[in-house]
């Protein structure tokens, strides 16, 4: 095994190692902060190898047999070390790496075994992310995918005391798993045609146009079902904004920054294949915008700081979707990265703010800038990037999305993007004029967080600004839209946070009065009812998933069980009643002697030969 | 017709009639004088097939046999409850129903046995051969058939006696 | 004057005559009410001679061919004698004033009986079958009743009498059908006589079934059964829900398999059906039975018909299946039976409630229980299982497969009642404390049951070749 | 002279169960640590087994034989191939931990153990017979203890009479442990029953006078003798197999049974249901496999989710884990039904994992019984703050249960997806997946209910599981995971054993 | 006169005795009924032997008649006993043992 192998293993086993250091031994993981040292070692050692990669920029590929069968393998685990894999490698490890320290601190006050649990389940989420990165099939992928989901369970459980953050836990799990059947169900029909789940094979298949598969857009679009459970598409998007239910720190780590990114990240990987369905990808392009917007809209109605960021990352996944779907995956993954550093950021600051005030609810805060600069300043770097400010990191990506929806002919999801351009713009600066400025309530004494969360914070900052620039300077992977794309797309940014000037910060419209207006009547109802969707999929849950299995419970029990009794009480009654034929008399015995006679005679007349 | 057919046709009459009356009369001890009638009439059968021997043997040891116990045990029952030694029947027709069903099903096979088998010559008096037969190769039945009776007095006097 | 041959054929009948004669002499010579010690000496005159019965070889025919002393009636008699040892075994420590003053009566009446069955293994002529089954069922009736003090006991002794007696006259009415179909009294002829065309050989064969029929107790002739075994002496009531039935089997191959060749599967159909009704009914009113001994009446009833799925079979291994099924449930039956017996003796009830909590109070009598019940529910490692095997086998073999499958699920059904006792003694809590008391005879006695059945449930094969070699030339 | 290995496993826990039986009365540390020991012994040989089974040369082997009837061809024949190996091992694996997980058993515990161990060697002797009638014999001894195990140390339900057959239940005292014993027992023997006259049929109609395994396999029946022979060992093993509509006995016997007998019982003897139908079924009568698939993979799929909608309907913590098991079993049975190389690994291995797992789940079920003295999970909650560690296991068993990789649940159901997909009904799959997904409702809500939620005072007291029961569920906890991370360890031998196999029924 | 007629004539008989049997309450009444089938029994191997011309009936006739006293014997014997114990010999009242 050379460098270009082990390596990457490497970067793969360090947070494994550590979660199963933090698993088995039990005194280890009650230290709690220890714990989170182990972890944060591993990660931190991670993040150097993944940066080691990264510079080095190689492509290799390794697999080992993972499911034996007589001819040749069923399934295979490897590594698949490219451009892609590597982006990932470092925003994962790195991601991480800060949310785990920032973590430190942001759970403090947590019991030392919580705090061991939580950073076990960090490993395992590290671990977990890093080897989907590094699938090389379809099958790996799969199996990374379900374990991020599980973190994802465990980390929004984490306060599993809460009510409310156990029904999101299960809720994540199952509207996630709702879209992973349509994966599972896709890679098997792709096994069952190519027998193979390799992207190197599949993708020489693709490229030879020898993967003339009769359903292959079906398969391709069951794939894609799986994305838009993890990616939180619509419709299966409802699971996201419950999700904050889970700390802070989980959010912007995993509902933001990257295992919301997976479904991204398998239709970027798959690309080759999806190219081959057009019709696909237009519904992918189509459901992107869709979302994007459909997010924004709900968003701009919230309360609630983190949903209104668990939103916006909904509408950003929205635009990357869009860009795959469009046919332009680099501007889709370049958003992915991006939005990656920023959203993480902004979840962050969002933490240390809830960490200061207490409460989510950004109508109950207000004048923070002055009582906690460094977080207000960061806070605001992440917005501008995330409405698509330049020269921050989000107006390039979200540019070159843009571009690319427009050069792939798709008017209609082109308007919807441009649209939620101005909504992000508006939703995000209203959470910052509500939060950081105006009038202050009078409770509490909030205050910068300690350097174990400012750190974290100024490191994510500067790199929104750092890559910002470096993109500005050169253009990587951008697309040349058309040259009003540019001064367009920044007109609708302004627009969107001059709104919210006006609304929020100076009050001069009213939002209660620009709400009762047609046409934002509608929406405004619309999206404070979240489009019904998680009405809809509670009645379906209770009004039909658990009345039909109550009824085929009632019916197993009652009817298929009942025959089985009525059976067996029939025997039973039925030698009760033939004993009545024992009549004590004995003449009635011979009668039994006479009839026994009749019968041998009737019998040996009759009895068919 | 022969003085055979003749002489059946009466007995049959006689013993049907007698039989029918042991089983359909109320009065017990009637019921057993008809059985006696039946059993001579049985004998005067064997007299039609040529079995003065077996006619001898009804008589004496069946008919006269069984009527002294039964009429010992009707005195001696009846002494004991001191009333009328009537009786009654029961599910009449249910009986003759399977009654019949039990004879149409032998009559059923017995329709199937050709008409015309002849009567074998007669060889003089059987008795004599009997007596042979019975000391000769059916010296062990015979043995066991004094077993039988011995026991079966034995079980009888167990019951009969009144002691203990 | 009888030769040695003869004396080779008929040693075990004159053995046992001998011994008839000197319980009767023992009878008139004892002085005093105490007249057990006759049951002593005919236990040890039946354990002599099942001693001796284990050294008789095959004879040839006698009597001008009426009596034969071949394997299967060797075969027999040797169950019949360990049958009858262990049913006096047991009744031996029986307290019972009546037992006591006339065990003369008693041992006599048993003997002669057993004396009938040794005839009748052995006979091949129309009339000594007769005679001989009249000689075995008149005594039965005496001995059903013995308890002539009790109300359930005379009126079992009547009821068994009154159906006995028709079935004996069905019986002969039969066999006169059949002497008159072929115009002798000898099974060899008549089982060379063409069977079916013969309608007046078909009625007698039919009707003498029926007699048959009743003996062995299936359904419908069956219905003396519970009645009898329930207000009878249970000692006894081992012994006659064993001993008569497997003279009835003999009677029935002699009668209707041996040396009829093909001519055998004709009747197949008919016990067939017979079976599955005897099976069905027996085990289905098993089921609501509360008192021990007529649950065990019924599943005796139910067992009947498993061997008559053998005698369907109509084949060599048929036969012999039924014979090794008759052992087993020898040891089996009469062991529960015995069991019985010992709990009613100290708890006074035989319902099944006097079973609770046995396995607290005496875990090896219960123990003992559930090896007699898992051997009559046919579950493996216990003698019953094989048994069962061996007639499905034979009946599959012959093409029976509905047969065998009707069998083997009701055995399910005859389970539950089973495990019901076994729920008693296991599962549910003892009512009273302190263990069973049981007499050392009638202990002894379960004892050999026990060693009967585990004994054949591990090494079944000698008993199995034995039966196989002794039916072979039936056929 | 070769030690008899297999032997030597099968009769280690029946020896046991003797010692307990005549020197161990009123010793119940002795009993235990017998049990141990001797369990121990078949653990340990298992493993050896498994170790030095030789997977190039696959077929049987580790071969004995000793004639025991020689006129009816009767013989004491033992062997393992690929298939029997791995369920050697899970059944060393549950009943080993079976034996800690019901440590605290204190009521008649010399006669619980021995009965426990008894029926084992049952267990043991199917798997490793090669004999049918001996197969046959064993089964049997695998059956009968369970009788007393749930009717002397079992617990009673409570369910209403309703429905248009209230008047039945009454009759039969649906509920009681003395029900679900008499219950599960006769149903059991009911399906022997039609084993038993399908071995005869194979018996009569192979004329070889041989109940070999290994004989009758190079015996062609015909097309009709196939049909039905195959019909009645897929109703007669199918009801130990729990297959739809003859499950019934299942979750009443399952739920009154006492822990260690649910581990066994839903781990193991379940399994050998569906081993008796790949094995006799599919082994002997390949034509009859090929034209009754359709039927097998039907009620399969039937089981999956009919099994998993009534999981998720049982109120009672029991129940639920019994009808997870109808719903696995179908997973089981589908594969099967698949006859492809990964539709028959897939049914082995979830033959395997859903062993382990249903093991794991019973053991937890019962440690929480017994702490909590309820079975309703409507009045449950908030244990995992004080059983942090049962809650951690539970979940694992949840997951495997739900098919999440890098458990083995998940290789199971993968492999069974992949077969439904390349079999002759392809439609198949979809009601498979559709079960995993219904599995993780009802399995996370359970866990939702149970483990999480705010922590009701009344059960402050309750504490973490201890000692002994540990071992059973750090043991199948790791057996889980480790054959989850690394299926290979079963299905390199499991393949030695499907491809002869299906060779001979797609080859025929 | 045919066989035929003989035999149908002790079939009536036996039917006869079969009904007797079947339907009177009293004992002893139905102790008569067994009588007339064994009676049957009798004409008919009677009626064979004369007509095969054959010893065997004869010889099988003795043995039956001989049995039927002896079986009447026990019987009566047996309704005294129970008339003893229960005071009755209704047959119909004896159901103590049923079920």
């Amino acid at each position: 095994m050379d460098a270009t192998v082990w390596l990457p293993v490497l970067v793969l086993g360090l947070p494994f190692a550590s979660f199963v250091l933090l698993a088995v031994v039990a005194p280890l993981r009650r230290a709690g902060r220890a714990a989170g040292a182990v972890s944060i070692a591993a990660i931190a050692a991670a993040f150097l190898g993944a940066v080691l990669v990264w510079s080095v920029g190689f492509t290799r590929e390794a697999t080992w047999t993972w499911i034996p069968a007589d001819d040749g393998p069923t399934a295979t685990v490897g590594v698949l070390v490219d451009p892609l894999a590597n982006a990932m490698l470092v925003l994962v490890t790195l991601v991480s790496l800060l949310v785990q320290i920032y973590s430190l601190a942001y759970l403090h006050d947590e019991r030392p075994p919580s705090l061991g649990r939580y950073y076990t389940f960090q490993s395992l989420f590290a671990f977990s992310m890093l080897g989907l990165v590094l699938s090389p099939s379809f099958i790996q992928m799969f199996v990374f995918w379900e374990l991020v989901g599980l973190c994802s369970y465990l980390l929004i459980g984490y306060w599993y005391a809460r009510p409310t953050a156990a029904r999101a836990a299960v809720k994540a799990f199952w509207i996630t798993k709702l879209g992973d059947l349509g994966f599972v169900i896709g890679i098997v029909m792709l096994w069952a045609a190519t027998d193979t789940f390799e992207f190197r094979v599949l993708f020489a298949l693709a490229q030879e146009h020898a993967l003339a598969i009769e359903g292959l857009g079906t398969i391709m679009f069951l794939i894609y079902l799986g994305a838009v459970g993890k990616s939180a598409q619509f419709p299966l998007h409802v699971w996201l904004p419950d999700a904050m239910e889970g700390p802070t720190p989980v959010s912007a780590l995993i509902h933001a920054a990257t295992m919301v990114t997976a479904g991204v990240f398998m239709v970027t990987r798959a690309q080759p294949l999806f190219a081959l369905v057009p019709d696909v990808l237009a519904l992918i392009g189509w459901v992107g915008a869709f979302t994007a917007l459909l997010a924004a809209t709900m968003a701009c109605v919230e309360s609630d700081i983190k949903r209104v960021l668990a939103y916006s990352t909904v509408s950003q996944l929205g635009y990357m979707m869009a860009a795959a779907g469009a046919g332009a995956p680099d501007a889709g993954f370049l958003h992915l990265l991006t939005h990656g550093l920023f959203k993480a950021l902004l979840f962050l600051g969002a933490g240390a703010v809830i960490h200061a005030v207490g409460t989510n609810d950004i109508f109950r805060m207000g004048g923070l800038f002055r009582a906690m600069p460094q977080t207000g300043v960061v806070f605001i770097v992440g917005t501008l990037a995330l409405a698509g400010f330049p020269p921050l990191a989000g107006f390039f990506s979200k540019e070159a999305i843009l571009a690319g929806v427009w050069e792939a002919d798709m008017t209609g999801p082109f308007l919807m993007l441009a649209l939620t351009v101005l909504l992000t713009a508006f939703y995000m600066f209203r959470v910052v004029f509500l939060t950081f400025f105006g009038r202050a309530p009078a409770a509490g004494h909030p205050h910068d967080p300690s350097w174990t969360m400012r750190a974290p914070l100024w490191v994510l900052a500067a790199l929104t600004v750092l890559v910002g620039l470096r993109l500005a300077l050169g253009d990587v992977g951008a697309h040349h839209g058309p040259g009003w794309l540019a001064p367009l797309s920044v007109a609708a940014a302004l627009g969107g946070i001059a709104l919210a000037w006006a609304t929020y910060q100076r009050g001069v419209v009213d939002p209660g009065g620009l709400a009762a207006t047609f046409p934002f009547s509608v929406v405004d109802l619309l999206a404070r009812r979240r489009y019904g969707l998680d009405t809809l999929y509670a009645g379906l849950y209770r009004g039909f998933l658990l009345s039909f299995s109550r009824l085929i419970g009632w019916i197993d029990r009652y009817l298929v069980d009942g025959v089985l009794n009525f059976l067996s009480a029939w025997t039973l009654r039925g030698g009760d009643l033939l004993r009545h034929i024992q009549s004590g008399h004995a003449q009635d015995y011979v009668y039994g002697v006479a009839f026994g006679v009749l019968l041998l005679f009737v019998w040996s007349q009759w009895w068919p030969r | 017709m022969t003085l055979e057919t003749a002489g059946f046709w009466v007995v049959a009459v006689v013993l049907l009639a007698s039989s029918l009356a042991v089983v359909l009369t109320p009065n017990l001890f009637h019921a057993v004088l008809y059985l006696a009638a039946a059993l001579v009439a049985t004998g005067v059968v064997f007299l039609l097939l040529d079995s003065p021997f077996l006619f001898a043997v009804q008589l004496l040891l069946y008919a006269v046999g069984v009527m002294a116990i039964v009429v010992f045990a009707i005195m001696l029952t009846e002494r004991l409850v001191g009333e009328r030694i009537t009786q009654t029947s029961r599910h009449l027709v249910n009986g003759g129903v399977v009654a019949a069903g039990v004879f149409i099903g032998i009559a059923g096979f017995l329709i199937r046995v050709p008409r015309s088998l002849p009567r074998a010559p007669l060889v003089g008096d059987a008795t004599p051969a009997l007596g042979r037969a019975l000391v000769g190769p059916f010296a062990l039945t015979l043995e066991l058939l004094g077993v039988l009776l011995v026991v079966a007095l034995l079980g009888a006097l167990y019951f009969a006696r009144a002691d203990e | 004057m009888p030769g040695p041959d003869v004396v080779r054929a008929f040693v075990l009948e004159i053995g046992l005559g001998a011994l008839l004669l000197l319980v009767f002499v023992a009878n008139l010579g004892i002085r005093g009410a105490d007249r057990r010690v006759v049951g002593w000496i005919a236990s040890w005159g039946v354990l002599v001679l099942a001693f001796t019965s284990f050294l008789v070889r095959p004879a040839p025919p006698a009597l001008d061919g009426m009596f034969v002393q071949d394997g299967l009636a060797i075969f027999a008699k040797r169950l019949f004698l360990v049958a009858t040892f262990i049913g006096l075994l047991a009744s031996l420590g029986n307290a019972q004033p009546a037992f006591v003053r006339r065990a003369g009566e008693y041992h006599l009446l048993i003997l002669s009986s057993l004396l009938g069955m040794f005839v009748l293994a052995s006979a091949r002529d129309l009339i000594l079958l007769f005679v001989a089954f009249e000689l075995m069922s008149i005594p039965l009736y005496v001995l059903s009743g013995f308890l002539k003090r009790q109300e359930e006991a005379v009126e079992a002794a009547l009821k068994f009498f009154l159906v006995g007696s028709v079935s004996s006259a069905v019986l002969a009415y039969g066999l006169s059908f059949v002497y008159g179909a072929v115009r002798s009294t000898n099974l060899a002829t008549v089982a060379r006589a063409s069977a079916a065309t013969e309608p007046l050989l078909a009625l007698g064969l039919l009707a003498a079934f029926a007699g048959f029929a009743f003996k062995i107790a299936a359904f419908p002739f069956h219905m003396w059964v519970p009645d009898t075994y329930e207000a009878a002496s249970t000692p006894f009531v081992a012994w006659l829900s064993v001993a008569p039935k497997a003279a009835g089997f003999v009677a029935l191959f002699r009668v209707y398999l041996e040396g009829v060749g093909d001519r055998a599967a004709t009747w197949m159909p008919l016990v067939a059906g017979l079976a599955t009704l005897t099976i069905v009914a027996g085990n289905l009113m098993a089921l609501p039975q509360q008192n021990t001994k007529r649950l065990l009446a019924y599943s005796g009833i139910a067992h009947i018909g498993y061997m008559l799925v053998g005698f369907a079979a109509a084949s060599a291994s048929g036969v012999a299946m039924v014979l090794f099924y008759l052992v087993t449930y020898v040891f089996g039956n009469m062991g529960a039976f015995l069991v019985v017996e010992a709990v009613a003796r100290s708890e006074g009830s035989e319902a099944t409630t006097a079973f609770r909590g046995l396995a607290q109070r005496s875990p090896l009598l219960a123990l003992a229980m559930l090896i007699f019940l898992l051997s009559l529910g046919g579950i493996p490692f216990v003698a019953g299982f094989w048994a069962k095997l061996y007639v499905f086998w034979a009946a599959a073999s012959a093409g029976l497969y509905w047969l065998v499958l009707v069998g083997a699920v009701l055995t399910v059904v005859a389970l539950f009642y089973y495990l019901v006792v076994a729920k008693r003694m296991y599962i549910e809590p003892p009512e009273r404390p302190g263990r069973v008391q049981v007499s050392a005879t009638l202990a002894l006695a379960v004892l050999l049951c026990v060693g009967g059945v585990v004994v054949l449930g591990v090494y079944p094969k000698p008993l199995v070749m034995a039966a196989l070699r002794v039916s072979a030339p039936l056929f | 002279m070769t030690v008899p290995v297999l032997s030597l496993i099968t009769w280690s826990p029946f020896a046991g169960a003797l010692l307990i039986m005549f020197t161990a009365r009123y010793r119940p540390l002795a009993v235990r640590l017998i049990a141990v020991a001797t369990t121990g012994v078949s653990m340990v040989g298992a493993l050896w087994l498994y170790a030095v089974y030789d997977r190039d040369a696959a077929g049987f082997q580790f071969y004995e034989k000793v004639p025991l009837v020689p006129p009816l061809g009767i013989s004491y024949e033992l062997g393992v191939d690929g298939i029997s190996l791995l369920l050697v091992l899970l059944t060393a694996v549950i009943i080993f931990a079976g034996v800690f997980a019901s440590w605290t058993v204190t009521v008649r515990s010399q006669e619980f153990y021995a009965l426990l161990l008894a029926l084992v060697t049952g267990v043991f002797g199917v798997f490793v017979a090669l004999d049918l009638f001996v197969f046959f014999l064993f089964y049997e001894l695998a059956v009968l203890p369970m009788y007393l195990l749930i009717g002397v140390w079992g617990s009673s339900g409570e369910i209403r009479p309703r429905g248009i057959f209230a008047w039945a239940y009454r009759e039969t005292g649906v509920g009681t442990k003395e029900y679900a014993a008499m219950k599960l027992t006769l149903y059991l023997l009911f399906g022997s029953a039609f084993i038993l006259v399908g071995i005869f049929a194979l018996y009569v109609n192979a004329g070889a006078s041989s109940f070999s395994f290994v004989d009758l396999e190079g015996v062609s029946f015909a097309p009709a003798v196939q049909r039905w022979v195959f019909l009645a060992f897929y109703v007669g093993f199918g009801v130990l197999a729990g297959i739809w509509p003859l499950h019934t006995w299942s979750p009443d016997g399952h739920a009154s049974a006492p822990t260690a007998v649910s581990m066994l019982h839903a781990g193991v003897l379940m399994k050998l249901g569906a081993y008796g139908v790949v094995r006799l079924g599919m082994g002997l009568l390949p034509s009859g496999a090929v034209e009754l698939a359709w039927l097998m993979g039907t009620i399969a799929c039937v089981n999956i989710v009919y099994g998993a909608l009534s999981a998720m309907a049982q109120t009672d913590l029991k129940y639920v884990i019994a009808y997870s098991s109808v719903s696995h079993m179908g997973i089981v049975m589908l594969g099967a039904a698949t006859l492809t190389e990964t539709g028959l690994n897939g049914s082995v291995f979830q033959m395997f994992a859903h062993g382990v797992m249903t093991g794991l789940f019973f053991a937890l079920v019962g440690l929480v019984y017994e702490k909590a003295h309820s079975r309703e999970i409507g009045k449950m909650g908030g244990f995992g703050a004080v059983m942090p560690g049962i809650a951690t296991a539970f979940t694992m068993g949840s997951l495997s249960s739900l098919g999440l990789p890098a458990t083995a649940g998940f290789i199971a159901e993968l492999l069974t997806f992949l077969g439904a997909w390349r079999s002759d009904h392809r439609w198949w799959l979809f009601p498979a997946v559709a079960g995993t997904f219904l599995t993780a409702v009802y399995v996370l809500r359970v866990a939702k209910q149970i483990f999480w939620g705010p922590p009701s005072p009344h059960f402050q007291h309750l504490e973490d599981a201890r000692g002994p029961e540990w071992v059973a569920l750090v043991l199948l906890v790791t057996v889980l995971v480790l054959f989850g991370m690394v299926p290979g360890l079963a299905i390199a031998p499991v393949d030695t054993a499907t491809l002869p196999l299906l060779a001979r029924i797609v080859g025929f | 006169m045919s066989l035929t007629a003989y035999l149908t004539l002790a079939a009536l008989v036996f039917a006869i005795g079969l009904f007797g049997v079947l339907t009177r309450r009293n004992a002893i009444g139905i102790l008569l009924g067994i009588e007339l089938m064994f009676n049957a029994v009798n004409i008919n191997l009677v009626a064979f032997a004369r007509f095969h011309g054959d010893l065997l009936g004869l010889v099988f006739t003795l043995f039956t008649i001989a049995i039927t006293v002896a079986e009447v014997a026990v019987g009566l014997a047996i309704v005294i006993v129970i008339f003893r114990v229960r005071r009755t010999v209704e047959a119909d009242r004896l159901d103590l043992l049923r079920g």
